[in-house]
């Protein structure tokens, strides 16, 4: 095929593509504004059109949410249209294929990412606003943090299901400090002090038993987790320590989980996850320790042998895995503020999905950090729609199986085909 | 004009709460009022981003079974400032004004409990207690209640062992064989719900034991059958329909701008054979 | 004679269960290659990883430019200046050639960040100066062995060392690749390098070493300068006994036609035809990265095939999976054993009768007693030493473990066997009795598909030899008619040929 | 050192071993019979010695109870003397040095459960009694064939944790069943099958996507975890499912967990437990199947090129490990005579331990099925004493992580010495 029907291929497809978009978005608006969300039955929506009629009303909009599923199925034709050229088009020409190929490959969480807000979106009339997306960030925040420390396990071929305990030991002896220091000003600093350090000591004991001891990280931490959960549940007598705002650091500690910038738009949780992403990728990709990490989850042999301090680099990832832990500790203290001793129960199952389904594969070695919040934002998106669109929570947590198992079959099968 | 509750429960795996979500969700389709109800898992965390996702979903009233009193408060402020009133239910919020509260007590609960196995014991003998998940506030309310009822019984009782069964029938049945192990001279057990009593009925019975005095809680209807049978004494009843339908309607009637008590009953009584 | 840079005295080490250095002493000169050699399990990598600090050392010493030292670690040598290319290639597939060359040693910036431009650069002045056009950029696992060699080999270059150590660095290097590894060796020689150099290619002994330094069984057996050596006392020192005939070929009557393969193609291999006749030695021969393998491996069924016909012993032949190739007669033996070959926490016995525990069945179970009868009956005729039948695979030495993966080839009675680098990285002891082996089977019937890198090796022992480039069947040659030059011009005219088309 | 010295120590060894052990197991049977434990402080020795003497009782028994401290002293001191022979033994006898190394690390789950034992014996009173170990082997009869389903899986290098949720799932089933059915005879026989059914099936659906998509077994089975807890909440409704003798199929269900044969004597459960182990020693070691296990455990790749039909003996390998999930469901259901839709949760970590504590490695190819048995009973019997001495539950957790962390730390050890 000449490059003349290359371009005209190209330029058809981009046509039935932003044509398909456009039409779906504005249905969807439409839908939206006269408060109805599209699955709804063709009764319900007749009902509604009616009474938009009789109280007057006219215009576009009216038209496209009467004509609501006829003109969703042109748009589903036109997009069907665009793929089909984009087929066509990669099988003429290696350009197209490469970046498809790239698109398919190296962006996939993006892409998923983007059809599951694309889905969403037309489930429920208030899913993309802007006050539902902070609201999901928010909601996300201690999750994507806990998620950033496992990233650094897994991404050594290992494991940190301790984190939901390490979560919850630090957040409670933050809120104990508070709380028998009602007084004291610097509370609230010695509060997140003591949690920090019970993280990166948690974190240490993990590394020192995985790293100089060689023991499994899977029944390492297995082991902590059941540990710390027992001194969470001795340093609060099992009732939750509840922060109140008589205490001198209430407003310092809690507003690390409640408060906000930019006039509130900006909620401080959301700042934080974005901080400790922005350092985790730094570490991975712009300084030797990343580099180290990489390579011992690729080889550990040949990193040992290329004189990297194996150990130490292992023993510091799961140092920073609860140094982290403890962070999210904090977060989720001050957010709800109110320490739970059964905080943070079954997190690191959460944390570990989001990984995956950022494509960071559990034999280690590959990944990349950034996409683990995008993971993150995968099951906190699916948790809200569920939410709001009132899915019995029997039926949830089928869901989430499903998806989960979803995300990363579209992992497996877009690897295989490289 | 279309009115839409949300209504928040601490553990929809937990039949109390599932008996008060069916109850809510008939009340409701009775009304003609729709109702969102959303699991909290037992999980302060999740049961913020419930409430969240109810504001966002522009809910017209929360009915709030918070996961944990003292964590509550600052959600309940979020919602009123979002202008959707609150009403509590079982549990109370710490730290917030809500439209009204409808109470059900845990520690009453477990006291009554306690004091009709210690009467039944003679006052005197050993007992022991099945407790529920380390750390969830009902758990730990009940195990209160049995502590106040032991304090009053003076030095005559004695607790010979007090063990976690994290409200697991299963660890309830191994728990009980281990105590009846270690003190075969134990005259009854308080257990912190029904499916862990019905754990320790097994045990006993399958340890040829007839004579222990077991008393649950939640009123379930294993538990029912089970006293029915006479192998258990009694449990304690706390009304979830009830109170799921008392919300309804109160949310209801505030909405429709009529007063509302701050402070609604829904008394806990023990259930016996009789 | 150059300086002596480097002195290692009376070295002693012991694994449990195992004397691997009795007493070992080792000179490295300056400018000087000093070739390590003995048979496998001899103790050489041992000995190198006493010298680089991977593993402590029970007694001796070592003197560096007439100091004692002992080092701890990998990083603590290097950083002395000695550099060691181990026996696995140590390279993370996953990461790029310039991180892997620089790993452990990034350069940084002030800030702390990494330095990456400046490590590109230099990566590619690196691969420059061992003679391969490479993207510092590209990954590690896009590259051929060789390229991967190559890199390691760059990576010691980076140290700047004043010793190196190369642990059978052309183990898995065609010899066009052997002569610009060569040629880096003489500029280090000429730098004033000095080297210490293992192969089990004795040939390249007397191309490129100076002295050699001969060990038999953990002990030092000897020092001696390469010229007062010849190919037949060096191997008399290396096994303790004489060695006659390097290749026993022997020459037996033409079989029927076994395995016709017409027009075989797929994303690996393109319109393959080749006939194979029982009780023959058919050599194939190319190129790394010529498709040799993957010939092989689609025959056994692990890729798809796209197109072509096969029959075996005068049956049609398809196979989608290795387990329905070995039912209808066809066996591969890999040519990476402890990688895909043997499971290494399995014993002997269990690693033999892995493919063929269908034979030995009782009922449901495996028959112990048929199973210990077979196994010993192997051990005993194929020579396998080991202390027990319940020995480990992976305490076994390197020629005892292709011994072992020759043996469950055998139990599962082929008809067409295919060898892939039978006896790469084996010593000449071991070597000759794989040989005898192979000899063997073809007097049974069986009809052998050999690949292998060493030249000398296809000229000794195959029947017919074909030759393979890009995928495809570029030639035959017969036993008589084969050198190593027309080997050689067949793939080269080739080269002539594509390099004429693509104009 | 000559023969004659070298058998002069070893009778010397055998003699402090025998003494020792023979004294201390006397003083703390003396003890015993006084109701008294060891650890219990010497006032209250006292005040029991002179109570006795004073209701007149003499003999050996009193005065071994009276002088238990430094009599006990004395036995260590004789098995210190024992050890001491058997170290200088095996530093003159390459024989001794072989059996001490076979039974330190070929039998060691063995040695640690009988220090375990012997520990625990002198904790409680009631501990070392024919009556509580029925007792703990019926408790952990259930936890012990999850583990050895759970052991197929670790044994390939995988890892089930599916299991709690497949065996609340199809526990609750079985009793769905029964109570639908209340008249039909043959209900029991129709939901065992259905839960054995259930646990085939989600080891299939486990298989499936491990062996034939190629996913992680830590990820997929993370999400049927969440499916099978999803399902069993909207089978139950959230609520237990009683069974009552009403019905008619309640005396051959139930009898599965709460039967036993030999006069009461032993269990059902333990007998279902002993078979199914067999059985699995039987598979791994007797036939083709279990050595194909062990070679894709420890080598997959040459497993493949090998003929083993590796996509199949995964599958297999899951759905066993189901199969005995449903199994264990059907105990637990029957022991308690009801079904939770909370039933099982986190028991795979339980089982998890046993495997390891068991000694089976977590990466594959090596392990024995008895073992795991050997560690559902440490674990078992660690509960048990706890429960017996009332240790407060949070530190029960505490404990037990510790346990865990010990044995897979004395394991790694001895490993190391190879
Ligand atoms: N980590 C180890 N533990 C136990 N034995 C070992 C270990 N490493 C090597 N050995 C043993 O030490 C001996 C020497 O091994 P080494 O690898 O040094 O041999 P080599 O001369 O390099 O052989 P090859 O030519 O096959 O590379 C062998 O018997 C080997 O089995
Ligand atoms: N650019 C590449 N991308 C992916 N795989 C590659 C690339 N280059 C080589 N490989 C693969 O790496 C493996 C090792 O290559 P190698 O050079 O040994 O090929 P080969 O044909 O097996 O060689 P031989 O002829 O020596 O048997 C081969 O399977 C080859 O397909
Ligand atoms: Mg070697
Ligand atoms: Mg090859």
């Amino acid at each position: 095929m000449n490059s003349q029907s290359k371009a005209i291929l190209f330029v058809l497809m981009l046509v039935c593509a932003i044509l398909g978009l456009a039409l779906a978005a504005s249905v969807v608006n439409a839908c939206h504004s006269f408060d109805n969300v599209l699955f709804l039955d063709g009764a319900a929506r007749s009902a509604r059109v009616a009474q938009a009629v009789e109280a007057g009303e006219t215009g576009l909009k009216l038209t496209l949410f009467q004509n609501a599923f006829w003109l969703l199925g042109l748009a589903i034709l036109l997009l069907a249209g665009a793929l089909w050229c984009l087929a066509r088009l990669n099988k003429v020409s290696e350009r197209s294929r490469g970046i498809t190929k790239l698109v398919l490959t190296s962006y996939r969480p993006l892409v998923i990412l983007v059809l599951v807000t694309l889905v969403f979106s037309c489930l429920h009339v208030r899913f993309f606003t802007v006050g539902n997306f902070t609201n999901i960030l928010r909601q996300i925040s201690h999750y994507a943090i806990l998620a950033a420390g496992v990233y650094f396990a897994i991404l050594l071929g290992g494991i940190d299901i301790s984190v939901g305990s390490v979560l919850a030991f630090s957040g409670a002896m933050g809120a104990f400090i508070l709380s028998r220091m009602p007084e004291n000003s610097w509370s609230a600093l010695l509060a997140i002090g003591a949690a920090l350090l019970i993280g990166i000591g948690a974190g240490l004991a993990n590394g020192f038993f995985i790293a100089r001891c060689g023991l499994q990280p899977m029944i390492v931490t297995l082991a902590t987790m059941s540990i710390f959960r027992g001194l969470t549940l001795v340093l609060t007598n099992g009732a939750a320590i509840s922060l109140s705002k008589k205490m001198a650091g209430y407003g310092l500690f809690t507003g690390l989980g409640q408060g906000a910038v930019l006039w509130g738009a900006l909620p401080i949780p959301i700042i934080l996850m974005a901080l400790i992403y922005a350092l985790a990728f730094y570490l991975l990709n712009r300084t030797a320790f990343g580099r180290h990490m990489y390579a011992i989850g690729g080889n550990e042999e040949a990193s040992l042998l290329s004189g990297i301090n194996v150990q130490k680099v292992k023993t510091l990832a799961y140092t920073i895995s609860g140094l982290l832990a403890g962070v999210a500790g904090i977060v989720v203290t001050a957010r709800v503020a109110s320490a739970t001793p059964t905080a943070g129960q079954s997190y690191e199952m959460d944390a570990i999905a989001a990984v995956v389904i950022g494509g960071t594969s559990l034999r280690g070695g590959e990944g990349k950090v950034l996409y683990t919040i995008i993971g993150a934002l995968i099951i906190g998106m699916l948790n809200n729609i569920l939410n709001l669109t009132n899915v019995s929570s029997y039926y949830q947590t089928v869901v989430k199986g499903i998806v989960i198992l979803a995300a990363v079959l579209l992992d497996a099968k877009s690897v295989k085909k490289d | 004009e279309d009115i839409t509750i949300g209504a928040l429960l601490s553990d929809t795996s937990n039949t109390f709460f599932v008996t008060m979500a069916d109850a809510i969700e008939a009340k409701g389709a009775e009304l003609g009022v729709k109702t969102i109800i959303l699991d909290g898992a037992n999980d302060s965390a999740k049961d913020v981003t419930n409430m969240e996702d109810l504001i966002a979903a522009g809910v017209d009233f929360v009915l709030y079974n918070p996961v944990d009193s003292d964590a509550a408060a600052a959600v309940v402020e979020k919602a009123t400032a979002a202008g959707i009133p609150v009403i509590s239910i079982d549990r109370s919020v710490n730290g917030a004004e809500v439209v009204s509260h409808i109470a059900s007590d845990n520690v009453y609960g477990g006291k009554i409990a306690t004091e009709m196995i210690i009467e039944l014991m003679g006052g005197e003998g050993a007992i022991a207690e099945i407790q529920g998940m380390a750390g969830a506030s009902a758990a730990n309310e009940r195990h209160q209640g049995f502590d106040e009822a032991i304090a009053a019984a003076g030095d005559k009782i004695t607790v010979v062992s007090s063990q976690i069964g994290d409200w697991d029938t299963t660890k309830a049945m191994g728990i009980m064989e281990n105590i009846l192990m270690a003190n075969p001279e134990v005259k009854g057990v308080f257990c912190a719900n029904d499916n862990m009593a019905i754990g320790a009925v097994q045990a006993c019975q399958q340890n040829g034991r007839s004579d222990v005095i077991i008393v649950g809680f939640d009123a379930e209807q294993i538990a029912l059958d089970a006293i029915e049978e006479g192998t258990m004494v009694a449990t304690v009843q706390q009304q979830p329909a009830l109170m799921g339908e008392l919300g309804v309607e109160n949310a209801l009637k505030y909405l429709a701008g009529e007063a509302v008590e701050p402070s609604i009953g829904a008394p806990v009584a023990l259930v016996t054979k009789d | 004679m150059g300086k002596m840079i480097l002195q290692l005295k009376g070295i002693d080490k012991s694994f449990p269960g195992v004397h691997a250095l009795r007493e070992v002493d080792l000179n490295v000169y300056e400018g000087e290659v000093m070739a390590l050699l003995g048979e496998n399990g001899a103790g050489k990598s041992t000995l190198m990883k006493v010298l680089t600090g991977v593993l402590a050392r029970d007694g001796g010493e070592i003197l560096y430019q007439g100091k004692p030292v002992s080092y701890r670690n990998v990083r603590q040598a290097q950083d002395d200046g000695i550099a060691i290319i181990h026996q696995e290639l140590n390279l993370i597939p996953k990461m790029r050639i310039y991180e892997n060359i620089f790993l452990g040693r990034e350069r940084k910036k002030k800030s702390g960040a990494l330095d990456i431009r400046t490590m590109i650069e230099t990566t590619r002045e690196l691969l420059e100066r061992v003679r391969v056009q490479l993207d510092p950029r590209e990954r590690i696992e896009n590259l051929s062995i060789a390229q991967q060699q190559m890199v390691e080999i760059a990576k010691a270059l980076l140290l700047d060392a004043k010793v190196i150590v190369m642990d059978e660095p052309t183990d898995a290097l065609p010899d066009e690749e052997v002569d610009s590894l060569f040629g880096v060796i003489r500029q280090l020689k000429a730098q004033g390098k000095g080297l210490i150099y293992i192969t089990h290619r004795l040939k390249e002994v007397f191309e490129i070493c100076d002295r050699a330094t001969i060990l038999r069984d953990g002990s030092f057996i000897g020092e001696l300068p390469v010229r007062e050596l010849n190919m037949e006392n060096l191997v008399s020192m290396m096994v303790g006994r004489e060695l006659t005939e390097q290749f026993p070929y022997v020459k037996t009557a033409r079989g029927r036609e076994m395995l016709v393969v017409k027009g075989l193609s797929n994303a690996h291999v393109h319109d393959i035809d080749l006939t194979l006749y029982a009780g023959e030695v058919l050599g194939v021969a190319g190129l790394v990265g010529s498709g040799r393998t993957e010939l092989a491996k689609t025959l056994y069924g692990l890729y798809p095939w796209e197109k072509g016909e096969v029959t075996l012993n005068g049956k049609p032949y398809r196979a989608e999976k290795p387990s329905e190739a070995i039912a209808q007669g066809l066996f591969y033996m890999t040519e990476d054993r402890k990688r895909n070959g043997l499971v290494m926490l399995m014993d002997v016995a269990g690693n033999i009768t892995l493919s063929s525990l269908s034979r030995i069945r009782k009922g449901m179970s495996i028959d112990a007693k048929a199973e210990r009868e077979i196994v010993s009956d192997y051990i005993e005729k194929i020579n396998i030493r080991t202390p027990s039948m319940r020995q480990r695979a992976r305490n076994l030495s390197g020629g005892n473990q292709q011994k072992v993966v020759l043996s469950k080839a055998l139990m599962t009675e082929p008809n067409v066997l295919i060898l892939d680098e039978p006896t790469r990285g084996i010593d000449v002891g071991a070597k000759k009795e794989i040989y005898h082996l192979i000899n063997e089977m073809k007097e049974r019937g069986v009809a052998i598909l050999m690949i292998s890198s060493e030249m000398p090796e296809i000229l000794g022992m195959s029947d017919r030899i074909l030759v393979l480039y890009d995928g495809r069947v570029r030639g035959e040659l017969d036993r008589e008619e084969a050198t190593q030059e027309k080997i050689m011009s067949l793939i080269l005219s080739d080269i002539q040929r594509k390099e004429a088309v693509s104009v």
